[in-house]
């Protein structure tokens, strides 16, 4: 579905992502684990076209995405949970969700989305009406996720959804990203908690400084010494 | 220095750009057209006269800074400028510590030929001071109008209308008329309506002296007819402008309108003909009084060089010598404090034409 | 090494001191010609302005859009003063009472000013600014809007050399001290600083104060330099002309500062005979600057002794070379 | 009574006018944070587009106001592509800077095609007065004051109800964050831009008509005080720029009738500061501190 | 008497109350935790102690040195004074700025000159930078950070910033310390190495420590008690072992063990 080549990419003279390739099937939940500074939003920002790689390619569903303006990628079904949630204040919540919308034009769908987003989180119901900024982290979380839910993605790209949430709220997230993915999104999820990004992994990556180092499925890597040492603390 | 030089350098320092350049532009096109003339009658004294022209943009800075390049880099036998009062103080010690003279055709502040409480030797003006309008236009109201009571309006960011208003006041009072109140402004107002509601809610009053520019005096005239005042409106030569009638809102509302002013058009004066036709046929445009101030101005300078040469401190003795000099903005002597001595027209208008000009001697 | 006399304080004295002299003898020798030395006086007038804005905007992170305010008050001071005093004495008696009333008025001010955010100050700045000239126009002291004139010039290379030398040092010595460290912190985050024992308010106000004393004492050198003063001089347009020299500079970078004023000072001498081509010619330069190079000239380094003679914290090469190991 | 009643109607048309210009002031600074110091030069662009169109082409004055509205409209989206976009990623003073750049530029640029002399605006609407109970009230008076209050409440509603309103909030939030929402940023500033350059084309004609003198100085000082009007009723408020542009008219209009004109400008900044000092973020901005 | 004791401290926004009625005491030396869900209100009630926000209702009293200061009545400078200082949830440091510089700032209640000094550099202003100098080096020795001295802040490491922001908290003399979320964004390893970190600091500095953090690893592993906030209110308190096992923080924030 989405395959990414010898992708590179500089912030000036900083070598940030060097020949990644990474590939995300159809229908399954692939993650990409890795340290601090180690690029894995670099990579998630340039497959959204936030930013320019210097050379390399990335191919969503076949086509060419790397000329694609980022705003025209939800419209083709790629959507992306930014890093720290970047949910609009000033909006309320409902509009926030409106926004998740913004390229759809079927006003019923819309309509039955959003019932579906209110029945999956009933807080984020009562607080429809209450300015965005207002929300706890986790409701905020809640809601970064529910609006790229509403723009209807074949492929959702998260960054780091459970960053700062207290532990009940992480399983919940966890508890989503395998109801959205068994509703038949596929999940390209970048994660520090590596422990529960590999147990609902169908594949896995490590990326550090830069470089993909390792890769394979969720329950190989788990199991891999070096991956217990460094990333699940063990 | 008094260097033999092929050409005869005279130094211009007016304000060409920004808000003020409405004043000093017309002057750069007089001294433009007066130098073509006498470039074409041969010069003086066989040498061709070049203007070396800055722009100090109504800022005394550059004015300084100009006059020191003009006196000291371009080493011009005189200067001419500036058009308004403020440079012209800027100007004067430059001129007075390089030793060249500069003349201002319309700087009408009493202070730009003083250098403290005595004159200074290096300045010179072609205008009369803005007290001897006040004295006019007090005068002109009081026996021409038979006013016994006026209202003054001026804007506050300017000493002109204040030294105007007090002239006025004091002379209007000896004559034993009542000033009822001075109302300011500043001049970036366009509306007048709070000042003109004011002034109706004051009573009856016989005239309305409005001390500024036309481009603030035109809104003025155009505001107060339409709130219904409608008695005689006079002010000074600021009031001369082409745009007067359209800024009052059409040339109907400007009857019964006079202003004092150093010429006028109405003049039957060849001299004066004559300048209106070279004037109007090279800018495209009537001359002002402004326009006409400048021509006076050069011409004066021309004549001073021609009889002294082209060594700056005599040229500055000869122009101070300057008697009875035949103009196009009256005829003029200089006193003591380097002002002319000249005469004032009051100008009548009626729906926007002047109709009727009559000269007033101090 | 570390103290008043140490080797890089005595070699700053002897090149100010080479700098002196040399211009000295240019001017004597008429090599800078009386008009280029009015050029000088002017450029040094705007260097202190650029500098003491600075200290405010870019160092402390204040932006202030009033700060022609300040300078007048140091020229109506140096003015009525003079009036009565033409002599060094009167401007150094008037230079003394503009810094007084500086304190005083820009004190009154800033307490409850500084209290404003960004865009909130700098248009109530620029409303102080705009209050202290329609005061000066309404005051009997000042004379009203024609202003005074007849200011006796007592401008010299050596007076504007003293306190040109002595503006940017006193900045220097500011900015690298733990007073403005305190005030880099402000500008660099308020809550944070605030959060390490910062007396943020305090710190504003001394910043803003000591921006203000030397704009003031720029006035008055600025009147007797030009003969005259009005209030029209001392408008938003002049604040706006400091504030481009310091963004223009590099904010935060007092060389910066100084540097871009000696640029725009020349750009403007080099304009002068084209008046109508010379502000839209000035516009596009800012504008052109600004989307090439909008932290400035300098950014907000220095241009200094330090990168020219290779001098560096004599810790950093030591451990460079270790890290690098 | 009657008279301060007279006063009351002076201070609201003039504010009627600084609340125009200040809707423009508002509406860019909503969206991109920036003071647009140009807006009064693009207010006198304006101005003279649709006297040129009157006086030169001899249009009918509704057709003016749509070809001004037009051209300043494009004027504004070329100034925003060419001087201010590539300045989205500095800091808020380099991108002033720069639209004080673009200021001189408009000024000086019209002053050399145009020339510095005040042109009359042809006064094609007669200047009809009527009288309400003794009151003096102007046809021009009414249109301008309608046309701020209609203006408003249009934006508003754009701003809070529509798509769009919703696009350009969220890019002023966060710009990436409304890319990946699928909203086309550029666009969206480019659309603000013209709408308040439009704006201010209509209030340069309102003025020019109203006020007859067109100069290219024209737009800086009710540029400036509409900017104060802005801030004063919190910047980037819609409802908040015509609440300061009428309290700024008025307190003006109030200063010169009973007080000193002299004092006018001095007391609308003082009023200014002190609202400032009791609500920080101007009369109907949210009051937030910083959340750490 | 304890050391720092919060008392019926209430803080409301609007109609919302972040805090309600809390009530905590600290001992001097102890390392306690601050947990419960998104929202809870542990932020705020750091707010509140440093100042940032006042106090809607309660105050909050630092007894140090036989004396007893409201600290709920100072500026945030003033609370810094007593030795109290604080780290931010997002990282807050002078990023454009050196390590050095960094510290440099928190030390700046030790310059020993004025404005006068300042500026004309005379009497003890040379001495006094030198020993600011010496002492900043001296300290981001102690904490591991010297090597990186004349780095910009911003071009640190993520796991090294948020240590500097712990430098530089105590550089200022503190001897209570907030820490607001330290480990957030943290892979295990890195986590582990900042408890350590936490550890070292603590017994070398003889330091009182609070704590927010959502990693329970951490939290577990060095808190001596813990205090669990939910909808702004104290709902539980204790050793690890009885937090963990407390049903109200079950339900509320931890869930239950899968
Ligand atoms: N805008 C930027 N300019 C310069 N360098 C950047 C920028 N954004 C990221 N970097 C650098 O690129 C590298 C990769 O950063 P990135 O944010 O992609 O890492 P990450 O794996 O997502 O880390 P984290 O776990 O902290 O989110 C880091 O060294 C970072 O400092
Ligand atoms: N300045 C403020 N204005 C209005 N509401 C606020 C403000 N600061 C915090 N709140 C609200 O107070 C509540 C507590 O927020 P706080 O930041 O203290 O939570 P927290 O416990 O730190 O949560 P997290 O673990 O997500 O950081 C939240 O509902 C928040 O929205
Ligand atoms: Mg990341
Ligand atoms: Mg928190």
């Amino acid at each position: 579905m989405l395959k990414v080549e010898n992708l590179n990419v500089h912030y000036g003279v900083i070598h940030a992502l060097k020949d990644v390739s990474i590939e995300v099937e159809q229908g399954k939940i692939v993650s990409l684990i890795g340290s601090n500074g180690a690029g894995k939003t670099t990579l998630l920002r340039t497959i959204s076209g936030l930013i320019k790689p210097t050379s390399g390619s990335i191919t969503f569903e076949g086509n060419d995405i790397i000329t694609v303006a980022p705003q025209q990628l939800p419209m083709r079904g790629l959507v992306h949970v930014p890093e720290g949630r970047r949910i609009f204040s000033g909006l309320t919540v409902m509009e926030n969700l409106q926004m998740g919308a913004y390229l759809r034009k079927d006003k019923a769908g819309i309509k039955e989305d959003l019932d579906k987003v209110f029945k999956r989180f009933e807080i984020l119901y009562s607080r429809r009406n209450q300015d965005a900024s207002t929300l706890s982290g986790g409701e905020q979380q809640m809601l970064a996720i529910s609006r790229a839910l509403m723009a209807k993605p074949r492929l959702l790209l998260m960054d780091e959804p459970s960053m700062g949430l207290a532990p009940l709220l992480v399983k919940e997230i966890f508890n989503i990203i395998r109801e959205i993915n068994s509703q038949g999104t596929t999940v390209l999820l970048v994660e520090q908690n590596a422990m529960q990004a590999l147990k609902i992994a169908d594949w896995a990556y490590v990326l550090e400084t830069g470089s993909i180092v390792l890769g394979g499925t969720g329950e190989e890597l788990l199991s891999s010494p070096e991956i217990q040492k460094v990333y699940l603390g063990g | 220095g008094p260097k033999e030089a092929e050409t005869i350098k005279i130094g211009v320092n007016l304000e060409l750009t920004g808000e003020v350049s409405v004043y000093g532009t017309p002057e750069k096109l007089a001294f433009q057209l007066a130098v073509k003339e006498i470039n074409a009658k041969g010069g003086i004294d066989g040498k061709q006269v070049e203007l070396v022209v800055y722009d100090n943009a109504y800022d005394t800075a550059k004015a300084v800074e100009n006059a020191t390049k003009l006196a000291t880099v371009d080493n011009v036998v005189a200067m001419l400028g500036s058009a308004t009062s403020a440079p012209t103080l800027a100007i004067g010690p430059v001129a007075k510590q390089y030793e060249v003279l500069t003349f201002t055709p319309s700087g009408t502040n009493a202070k730009v030929t003083m250098d403290g409480t005595a004159v200074n030797p290096w300045v010179f003006r072609a205008c009369f001071i803005d007290p001897f309008q006040g004295l006019v236009l007090a005068n002109f109201a009081s026996n021409t109008l038979q006013a016994k009571k006026a209202v003054v309006m001026g804007s506050s960011s300017s000493d002109y209308a204040k030294d105007l208003a007090a002239i006025f006041g004091e002379k209007f009072a000896a004559n034993g008329g009542e000033v009822l109140t001075v109302e300011y402004y500043t001049d970036a107002d366009t509306d007048f309506s709070a000042q003109l509601t004011t002034i109706k809610g004051l009573g009856e009053f016989d005239v309305l002296f409005v001390a500024d520019y036309a481009a603030r005096a035109g809104l003025i005239i155009g505001q107060a007819r339409a709130m219904g005042i409608d008695v005689a409106i006079i002010g000074p030569d600021g009031f001369e402008s082409p745009d007067l009638n359209d800024l009052a809102g059409g040339a109907a509302n400007v009857s019964n309108v006079y202003f004092s002013t150093h010429f006028s058009t109405l003049s039957t004066d060849a001299k004066v003909q004559n300048f209106i036709t070279a004037y109007t046929a090279e800018t495209g445009e009537a001359p002002s009084a402004l326009s006409a101030l400048a021509y006076d101005a050069a011409y004066m300078l021309f004549a001073a060089i021609e009889s002294a040469g082209t060594d700056p401190v005599k040229v500055r003795d000869a122009l101070k010598a300057t008697k009875n000099f035949a103009g196009v903005t009256g005829t003029i002597s200089f006193d003591d404090l380097n002002n002319p001595i000249k005469s004032a027209v009051v100008v009548k208008l009626e729906n926007g034409v002047q109709v009727e000009a009559s000269i007033v001697n101090p | 090494m570390k103290n008043l006399f140490s080797k890089k304080n005595l070699i700053w004295l002897g090149l100010l001191i080479v700098f002196f002299f040399l211009f000295q003898f240019m001017i004597d020798v008429r090599i800078i010609t009386p008009y280029y030395r009015t050029i000088l006086y002017g450029i040094g007038i705007f260097i202190i302005l650029g500098v003491s804005l600075n200290i405010i905007i870019g160092i402390t992170g204040q932006l202030s859009l009033g700060h022609a305010g300040f300078m007048s008050i140091g020229a109506y001071s140096a003015a009525i003063v003079m009036q009565n005093m033409p002599d060094m004495t009167g401007l150094l008696l008037g230079m003394v009472v503009g810094a007084f009333v500086s304190i005083l008025v820009s004190f009154v001010v800033a307490i409850p000013t500084l209290r404003l955010k960004g865009d909130y100050l700098a248009i109530a700045t620029l409303g102080v600014g705009e209050i202290i000239r329609i005061v000066i126009l309404n005051l009997e002291i000042t004379n009203g809007a024609s202003g005074i004139s007849n200011i006796k010039n007592l401008i010299s290379w050596p007076l504007l050399f003293v306190f040109v030398v002595g503006a940017v040092v006193l900045s220097a010595n500011f900015k690298n001290s733990a007073i403005g460290r305190a005030c880099i912190s402000i500008k660099e985050d308020e809550i944070a600083s605030e959060a390490m024992g910062i007396h943020t308010t305090k710190y504003k106000v001394i910043a803003f104060i000591f921006g203000a004393v030397l704009a003031s004492v720029a006035g008055s050198l600025y009147a007797t330099t030009y003969y005259v003063v009005k209030p029209e001089t001392f408008g938003i347009a002049t604040s706006i002309n400091i504030l481009i020299i310091v963004v223009f500079g590099g904010m935060g970078s007092l060389t910066g500062s100084a540097i871009s004023a000696i640029f725009i000072g020349i750009v403007n001498m080099l304009l002068q005979s084209y008046a109508e081509v010379r502000l839209i010619t000035y516009a596009l330069v800012l504008i052109v600057v600004m989307i090439f190079r909008p932290q400035g000239l300098l950014g907000s380094k220095e241009f200094g002794l330090d990168k020219v003679l290779g001098f560096r914290p004599p810790s950093f090469k030591k451990l460079r070379k270790e890290n690098s190991k | 009574m009657q008279q301060f009643l007279q006063q009351t109607i002076n201070g609201l048309s003039i504010g009627g006018v600084y609340a125009l210009i200040a809707l423009g002031y508002t509406m860019v600074y909503g969206i991109i944070k920036l003071i647009n110091f140009a807006h009064g030069d693009i207010f006198m662009f304006g101005a003279y587009v649709g006297m040129v169109a009157v006086m030169n082409f001899n249009m009918p004055i509704y057709l003016a106001f749509i070809i001004a509205m037009a051209v300043t409209a494009l004027f504004g989206v070329i100034i925003e592509r060419v001087a201010y976009k590539p300045l989205r990623k500095s800091t808020r003073t380099a991108a002033l800077i720069t639209a004080i750049g673009v200021s001189f530029l408009i000024q000086n640029g019209v002053l050399m095609i145009m020339g510095a002399n005040i042109y009359a605006f042809p006064q094609v609407i007669p200047n009809q007065f009527f009288t309400v109970f003794g009151l003096r009230l102007n046809m021009l008076q009414l249109v301008i004051f309608a046309t701020s209050i209609a203006l408003m409440i249009i934006l508003q509603f754009i701003v809070s109800k529509t798509k769009l309103g919703r696009a350009m909030r969220s890019v002023a939030v966060d710009k990436d964050a409304a890319a990946l929402m699928g909203v086309n940023v550029d666009n969206v500033i480019t659309i603000t831009f013209a709408i308040g350059s439009a704006l201010a084309a209509a209030a340069g004609i309102m003025v020019g008509l109203y006020y007859i003198k067109v100069f290219p100085f024209m737009g800086f000082t009710p540029g400036l005080k509409a900017f104060v009007a802005a801030v004063f009723g919190g910047i980037g408020i819609i409802p908040g720029a015509m609440i300061g542009g009428f309290a700024i008219g008025l307190i003006e209009t109030y200063v010169a009738g009973y007080g000193s004109t002299l004092y006018k400008d001095a007391v609308v900044f003082v009023i200014l500061i002190l609202i400032l000092l009791v609500k920080p973020s101007g009369l109907l901005g949210k009051n937030v501190k910083e959340k750490v | 008497m304890s050391y720092l004791s919060i008392e019926h401290l209430t803080k409301n926004f609007g109609g919302l109350s972040a805090v309600s009625n809390v009530s905590i005491s600290v001992n001097e030396g102890e390392l306690v935790g601050l947990i419960g869900p998104n929202g809870a209100g542990k932020t705020t009630l750091f707010n509140v102690l440093t100042g940032v926000y006042k106090p809607t209702q309660g105050k909050v009293i630092l007894n140090k040195d036989g004396k007893s200061i409201e600290l709920s009545k100072l500026p945030p400078y003033k609370i810094t004074h007593q030795g109290v200082a604080r780290t931010f949830q997002n990282i807050r440091l002078f990023k454009d700025l050196t390590v050095l510089d960094n510290v440099k700032i928190s030390m700046n209640q030790q310059a020993k000159y004025g404005l006068f000094g300042a500026l004309t550099r005379l009497g003890k202003f040379y001495a006094s930078e030198a020993d600011i100098e010496v002492r900043a080096h001296e300290f981001l020795k102690k904490v591991n950070l010297d090597d990186l001295a004349y780095d910009l802040a911003k071009n640190l490491p993520y796991g090294k910033q948020r240590q500097l922001e712990i430098a530089r908290a105590m550089a200022t003399g503190a001897k209570l310390l907030f820490l607001d979320e330290p480990a957030a964004g943290m892979n295990p390893q890195e986590t582990h190495a900042l408890t350590e970190f936490i550890a070292k600091i603590r017994k070398e500095m003889d330091l009182t420590i609070v704590l927010i953090e959502h990693d329970m690893s951490l939290v577990m592993n060095i808190c001596e008690r813990i205090f669990v906030l939910d909808y702004g209110k104290l709902i539980a308190s204790g050793s690890a072992e009885e937090v963990k096992n407390n049903r109200k923080v079950i339900e509320a924030y931890l869930g239950e063990e899968e």
